[in-house]
């Protein structure tokens, strides 16, 4: 079985590794390069705990190879926050209690960010319909809804 | 496992014909990767498409219709304004394959060869009277959509085949599509049924249509007898009545852990009935 | 003496009496008090039992029990 | 929030940051599968894929020739000789002579990587004998079912019982029989639920290590290290001490990781390698065939009731499996059916069957919302009708402190009344309705518990204070018991770190389960917070030259009190930490015991439902928790447990449920077909805290996270018969269900 060398940018840093073609991208952020902010809760694409950017294109990380990421960029919860700036949704996520157990936020976060990015006032009807494929199962999803709508709001200059 | 990424699909259909094990052609990768990851399918060799110039790529056709690359994912087909106007109800059949994160990966392609009878985008496809081109070792050939699923998870592809585009018909004018299907949550579930209809229009009569259902039988149907029940109608109750009854007496489902035969059967009917409004509203001018 | 009250299944140990009397001033004397007369009882009260003392469950077997107090004996209790 | 202006509190009621909101919103907090250790190995478990099989041969040859594995266990590596629960534990970690359900581990394997571990699995070759099987609890209580596991049954068991009947009670009081002749109308139904899983988004996951020497460490994912360690220990005969348990962050639980499920097998797998360590994490299908779902049940439901609503009798009968060991909870479920009630006349008899399934675990509220199903659906049916609003006939019935519960013994303080008026004045409950919507409202009722607790904490030298607690935090309990400490001591929230520690650090702790992280863990370290302000009292009487007992501790510092009182200008617990290197050395305190005065928890929810007469689904439209906290510490996450319970319950009232093919194995071990609500089903859930203080708490605590996913089984099955006229009888009331009972209706 031998093993593919993969050159890729992650958070905006240039990374190496070596994969097995059968490992997924979620499988070399966690266990080559360390970075288990992303998680597994399904491995079958349906609970988005792994979601992360792909060339800017949310996706869950359990469904692509880590030798598909040759050459393209990668972002995932460990870039979210600019140094120890958090981004306004890690920052009302914790302000409205939009987490419990927390396990599922890493991924809630990116796929929240990257709804914001391209419709920064959002209705309640579609960030639910956005974020369904990220299962919660301890909160119910009220206030991680309502910690969006709160973060849109601030990115879009109003007062909460 | 080896992993290939060819540069064109000749190559690709190269590799394709000469592995001896077991081969899975890599788009999207929704379901490959979900079969490897369970141990159900753990392929000899990976052939990764999507190096292949032009597969990312949707282009009009001279003739007005449309050629969709076979990496095109969901979310690219939402966000393309001229196929959304031309074949709504293709596109929001494709939208409704998983999540946003499987949307930014899932395709039309990938989605008609995993061979499932409940594929979302294919009913879609079928009544929009979609068809395929198909490289293999002895080049291209085309077909309709419907001939190829052949069963679940089967489909008529002959070895060292790989489809290399799906092509849409031109819409034409007085035209409209929809696609509609039933799950028991509002997202994220596989169709228990789904009905697509598409349909032209000579003034308020219905000129010409074609309806596909999903998970009534081992693969998506065409109805040709649902199509003529409501052709040469305004689309008034006494047609609708006749399209319930055309798309139930073809209905062959089975009960699963997904739905009874019963349930499917009446409630193809039901979008039937709901999908033939739309796209006929969508015919008469509706925006999408 | 403390009338313990127990579930009507263990009364084929019991001699059929619902409310048996014993001398205890401890959760753990009930216990042991119900496994010295009633020896039928005593895998049932090995297996896990729980003692409500007032309304409360017993949180040991040293938890005291008054002359007047109700108590009742239930299936061991837990949550998730 | 009312709560929150008129708190007599400086902190306690108060919304703080969470301590560990930072690393949880960047990916920092680790969880079960984050951790790698130096010279570590992967393990991948070989499952039976037959619900009940006789294990013939299992040759590991091929697996063990292939390089890169280290080691496989089979049953064989396990100590004999166990009884009872322990044996049942060893039997559900790796089978023995049989499998005794589809998902049943048979053989580990540990391998240089996670895909090597899988392909060597692979390789085991398992020859099974396929014996009949059961998984229907009705089908499992018939003459003919085959016997799961003859002399399971338990003393309660009368003789003569079917024989996966494995645990019999009955209990109750008054005359029933003559309780039904007083009553106006007497009826009588049948309920089913079906196994649910408790869904938590973190799969299983550890990494152990143990040496030929029997000591041993371990990192894992669970709700109580002390239970993991023990269980584990009792397992594999080690010394119990000889183990250290580290717990990560949880990614859920809810009562499924209070027992142990595959950890032995990476301790024995690490022991087989030469004590490398070895890391073991399931997948999503190895999570829904072989860790606890909920037991499934059936229920027999008879209630009489005058013409003015007041019940004069109830009986229940409960069968409930809990796959293939004894332990489901009907014990419980019949417990909590009828407590929201003060009857006079009561029967309830239940019935512990055995079922070709997964070993039953905990889920919030173990059984409560079964029984709730059935007795509060018969309850709104009987109000319906006798044209009587079944609110009002709760509150008819509705027990105060002093009455008796229906379990038998005395209520002390409880909120279920005030809980009760507080939905009645809630604006959810004059929103019109339109066509095929209606409202349903039902009760719920959880006893909340206390248990063996250990903390400790220390004052540092800043002034600052260290808790470690022995709960795992999944809820906000960090912040909740910082907010009762800090409170306590006078000092800011931000001063106090509270630390989940390992099982090496304080005595044994019960998990988080049973809603007593709050109050069991909070009220310990209220206790030993309270010993640390005695001795900084001490200090400062030292100090001053002054009696101890003159002393009193008043916003964060000591002050001379009685006949001293201004003699002294105030010592802060900064000055008398600054000191304490020289005053007598460290300032801590600690309390270890089973804190007494646990409080029960009454709800009450109301739900509207629109229900599509041609497809027969049903979209929750609006959604209301009431319930009594007692004292909401971080009302925040107060709201949380209840949002989180109710929509846990929406689940299992609309969709969720273990499905089984005629083969008895699971067919929708995958989160696609397992469905759990998605964000795009629900409406923002509102919620209203009750506040009845618990007295036997410091602050009022009475335990909150439980009670919230009983009433939503049956007020949405009362919300649907208020829409459709249909009474659902068998949850879950999926689409193909209501719109079947719809056509037999005529309707639809």
């Amino acid at each position: 079985m031998s093993k593919i060398h993969v050159t890729t940018t992650v958070n905006g840093d240039q990374v190496e590794f070596l994969a097995d073609p059968r490992e997924s991208l979620l499988d070399c952020l966690r266990d080559r390069l360390g970075l288990t902010g992303s998680k597994e809760g399904c491995g079958t694409g349906d609970c988005g705990a792994c979601s992360v950017r792909l060339d800017g294109t949310l996706v869950c990380s359990c469904l692509v190879l880590g030798v598909e990421a040759e050459g393209k960029t990668v972002e995932t919860i460990e870039g979210m926050a600019n140094g120890n700036e958090l981004h306004p949704l890690q920052r009302k996520f914790v302000e409205h209690a939009a987490l419990q157990c927390g396990f599922c936020t890493p991924g809630i976060l990116v796929a929240a960010k990257a709804l914001l990015e391209q419709n920064d006032n959002p209705t309640e009807t579609e960030i639910r319909y956005w974020l369904a494929g990220n299962l919660c199962r301890c909160t119910g999803y009220d206030k991680i809804v309502r910690a969006v709508m709160d973060a849109a709001a601030e990115l879009r200059g109003e007062a909460a | 496992m080896r992993y290939h990424t060819p540069s064109t699909f000749e190559d690709a259909a190269r590799l394709a014909a000469e592995a001896s094990g077991i081969t899975r052609f890599l788009a999207g990768g929704t379901d490959v990767l979900v079969q490897m990851r369970a141990g159900a399918v753990i392929p000899d060799d990976l052939i990764d498409l999507k190096k292949i110039p032009g597969v990312s790529e949707i282009a009009q056709t001279e003739e007005g219709g449309w050629r969709i690359g076979i990496a095109v994912p969901g979310a690219r087909l939402g966000a393309h304004a001229g196929l959304c106007a031309d074949w709504p109800g293709v596109v929001e059949g494709m939208e409704l394959v998983g999540s946003t994160q499987v949307q930014g990966r899932a395709t039309l392609t990938g989605n008609l060869c995993n061979g499932s009878p409940a594929a979302d985008s294919v009913p879609g496809l079928v009544a929009a009277g979609a068809t395929v081109e198909i490289s293999g070792p002895s080049g291209l050939r085309s077909a309709p959509v419907e001939d190829i699923p052949a069963g679940p998870g089967k489909t008529t592809l002959q070895p060292g085949e790989v489809i290399s585009a799906i092509l849409l018909p031109p819409r034409g004018t007085a035209g409209g599509d929809a696609y509609q299907r039933f799950i028991p949550r509002t997202e994220m579930d596989i169709a228990v049924v789904g009905c697509a209809i598409s349909l032209t229009l000579d003034g308020n009569s219905i000129a010409s249509a074609r309806v596909a259902l999903g998970a009534v039988a081992p693969t998506v149907l065409l109805v040709p007898e649902a199509a003529a029940a409501i052709t040469g109608t305004t689309l008034d109750d006494d047609a609708l009545a006749a399209l319930t009854t055309a798309v139930e007496a073809a209905c062959t489902p089975i009960s699963d852990k997904r739905g009874t035969a019963e349930f499917r059967t009446e409630v193809a009917g039901v979008l039937a009935r709901r999908v033939a409004k739309i796209a006929y509203a969508r015919a008469k001018g509706a925006e999408a | 003496m403390v009338a313990v009250n127990l579930w009507s299944s263990l009364t084929r140990f019991t001699d059929g009496a619902r409310v048996v009397e014993l001398e205890a001033a401890t959760a753990g004397q009930v216990l042991d008090g119900l496994k010295a007369a009633y020896p039928g009882l005593a895998p049932i009260v090995d297996a896990g039992v729980s003692v409500v003392i007032d309304g409360e469950m017993a949180t040991g077997r040293h938890s005291p029990i008054g002359p007047e107090s109700e108590v009742v004996l239930m299936q061991r209790l837990k949550g998730g | 929030m009312a709560k929150d202006e008129f708190t007599e509190f400086k902190l306690v009621g108060t919304r703080p940051d969470r301590p560990d909101g930072l690393d949880k919103v960047t990916g920092r907090a680790r969880y079960g599968a984050d951790m790698s250790m130096p010279g570590m190995l992967w393990a991948a478990v070989v499952r039976s894929p037959h619900a009940h099989a006789r294990i013939l041969r299992i040759d590991t040859s091929k697996a063990e020739a292939l390089e890169g594995v280290k080691a496989v266990v089979t049953r064989a590596d396990f100590p004999e000789g166990l009884t009872g629960e322990e044996w049942n534990l060893q039997e559900n970690t790796i089978a023995g002579d049989k499998a005794l359900y589809d998902g049943h581990a048979v053989a580990a394997v540990a391998a240089t990587s996670a895909l090597l571990a899988q392909d060597a699995a692979r390789l085991i070759e398992v020859d099974y004998e396929v014996l009949p099987h059961v998984i229907d609890v009705d089908d499992a209580i018939k003459p003919d079912a085959p016997a799961i596991r003859p002399g399971a049954a338990d003393a309660t068991v009368p003789e003569g019982m079917p024989a996966n009947v494995v645990r019999y009670i009955d209990f109750g009081h008054g005359d029933v029989d003559a309780g039904f002749a007083e009553a106006d109308l007497v009826m009588e139904r049948s309920y089913k639920t079906e196994a649910t899983h408790q869904g938590y988004i973190e799969p299983h996951a550890c990494v152990g290590q143990l040496g030929a020497d029997g000591k041993g460490e371990m990192w894992v994912c669970t709700q109580g290290q002390w239970y993991i360690r023990k269980m584990c220990a009792d397992v594999l005969g080690l010394e119990t001490a000889q183990l250290r348990v580290t717990p990560s962050e949880i990614g859920g639980g809810f009562g499924g990781k209070t027992t142990i499920f595959m950890e032995p097998l990476s301790l024995a797998l690490s022991r087989k390698a030469g004590g490398r360590p070895v890391k073991l994490v399931m997948t999503r299908s190895e999570v829904l065939r072989a860790t606890g779902p909920t037991a499934s049940a059936s229920m027999d439901v008879k209630i009489g009731m005058t013409k003015d609503g007041t019940i004069t009798a109830a009986r229940a009968e409960f069968r409930m499996q809990g796959g293939a060991f004894p332990g489901a909870p009907v014990d419980m479920a019949l417990y909590c059916a009828f407590a929201p009630y003060k009857l006079k006349n009561v029967h309830h008899i239940g019935y512990d069957v055995l079922a070709n399934r997964p070993k039953c675990a905990a889920y919030r509220a173990p059984g409560s919302p079964m029984g709730a199903f059935a007795v509060e659906s018969l309850v709104d049916e009987m109000s319906r009708e006798l044209g009587l609003d079944p609110l009002d006939v709760r509150l008819t019935n509705g027990v105060r402190e002093g009455d008796r519960a229906s379990y038998g013994p005395t209520f002390g303080s409880i909120g279920l009344i005030e809980t009760l008026e507080a939905t009645k004045a809630h604006p959810n409950l004059l929103v019109p309705l339109g066509p095929n919507q209606g409202r349903g409202i039902a009760a719920g009722y959880w006893f909340n518990h206390s248990g063996e607790t250990s903390v400790s904490m220390a004052i540092s030298e800043d002034g600052s204070a260290q808790v470690s607690v022995g709960t795992p935090d999944i809820g906000g309990s960090r912040a909740s018991i910082a907010l009762m400490v800090a409170e306590t001591l006078g000092i800011p929230y931000e001063d106090v770190r509270v630390n989940v520690v390992e099982t090496g650090s304080l005595g044994v702790n019960e998990p988080t389960h049973g809603s007593r992280a709050t109050f069991a863990s909070g009220k310990a370290a209220v206790v030993a917070t309270g010993q640390a302000i005695k001795e900084m009292c001490r200090r400062a009487a030292a100090e001053w030259g002054i009696d101890e007992d003159a002393v009193e501790w008043v916003n964060g510092a000591a002050q001379p009190a009685g006949p001293n009182a201004g003699k002294f200008p105030p010592l802060t617990i900064r000055e008398i930490a600054g000191k304490m290197g020289e005053t007598g050395g460290p300032i801590s305190g600690h309390h270890e015991g089973l804190p007494e005065g646990v409080g029960a928890s009454f709800g009450c929810h109301v739900v509207d439902v629109e229900v599509d007469p041609e497809t027969g689904h049903t979209t929750i439209l609006r959604y209301l928790v009431v319930q009594d906290a007692g004292r909401a510490i971080h009302p925040s996450y107060v709201e949380g447990q209840y949002q989180g319970g109710a929509v846990q319950g929406i689940g299992w009232a609309l969709n969720e449920e273990y499905i089984y093919g005629e083969d008895g194995r699971l067919q929708n071990a995958i989160f696609l077909d397992y469905r759990v609500p998605v964000a795009s089903d629900l409406p923002m859930i509102d919620t209203v805290i009750v506040e009845v203080p618990n007295p036997g708490h410091p602050f009022g605590v009475r335990g909150v996270g439980e009670t919230g996913i009983t009433p939503p089984l049956p007020a949405i099955a009362n919300a649907i018969q208020d829409a459709t006229g249909l009474r659902m009888t068998h949850l879950p009331m999926t689409p193909p269900k209501v719109l079947a009972a719809l056509k037999a209706a005529g309707r639809g």
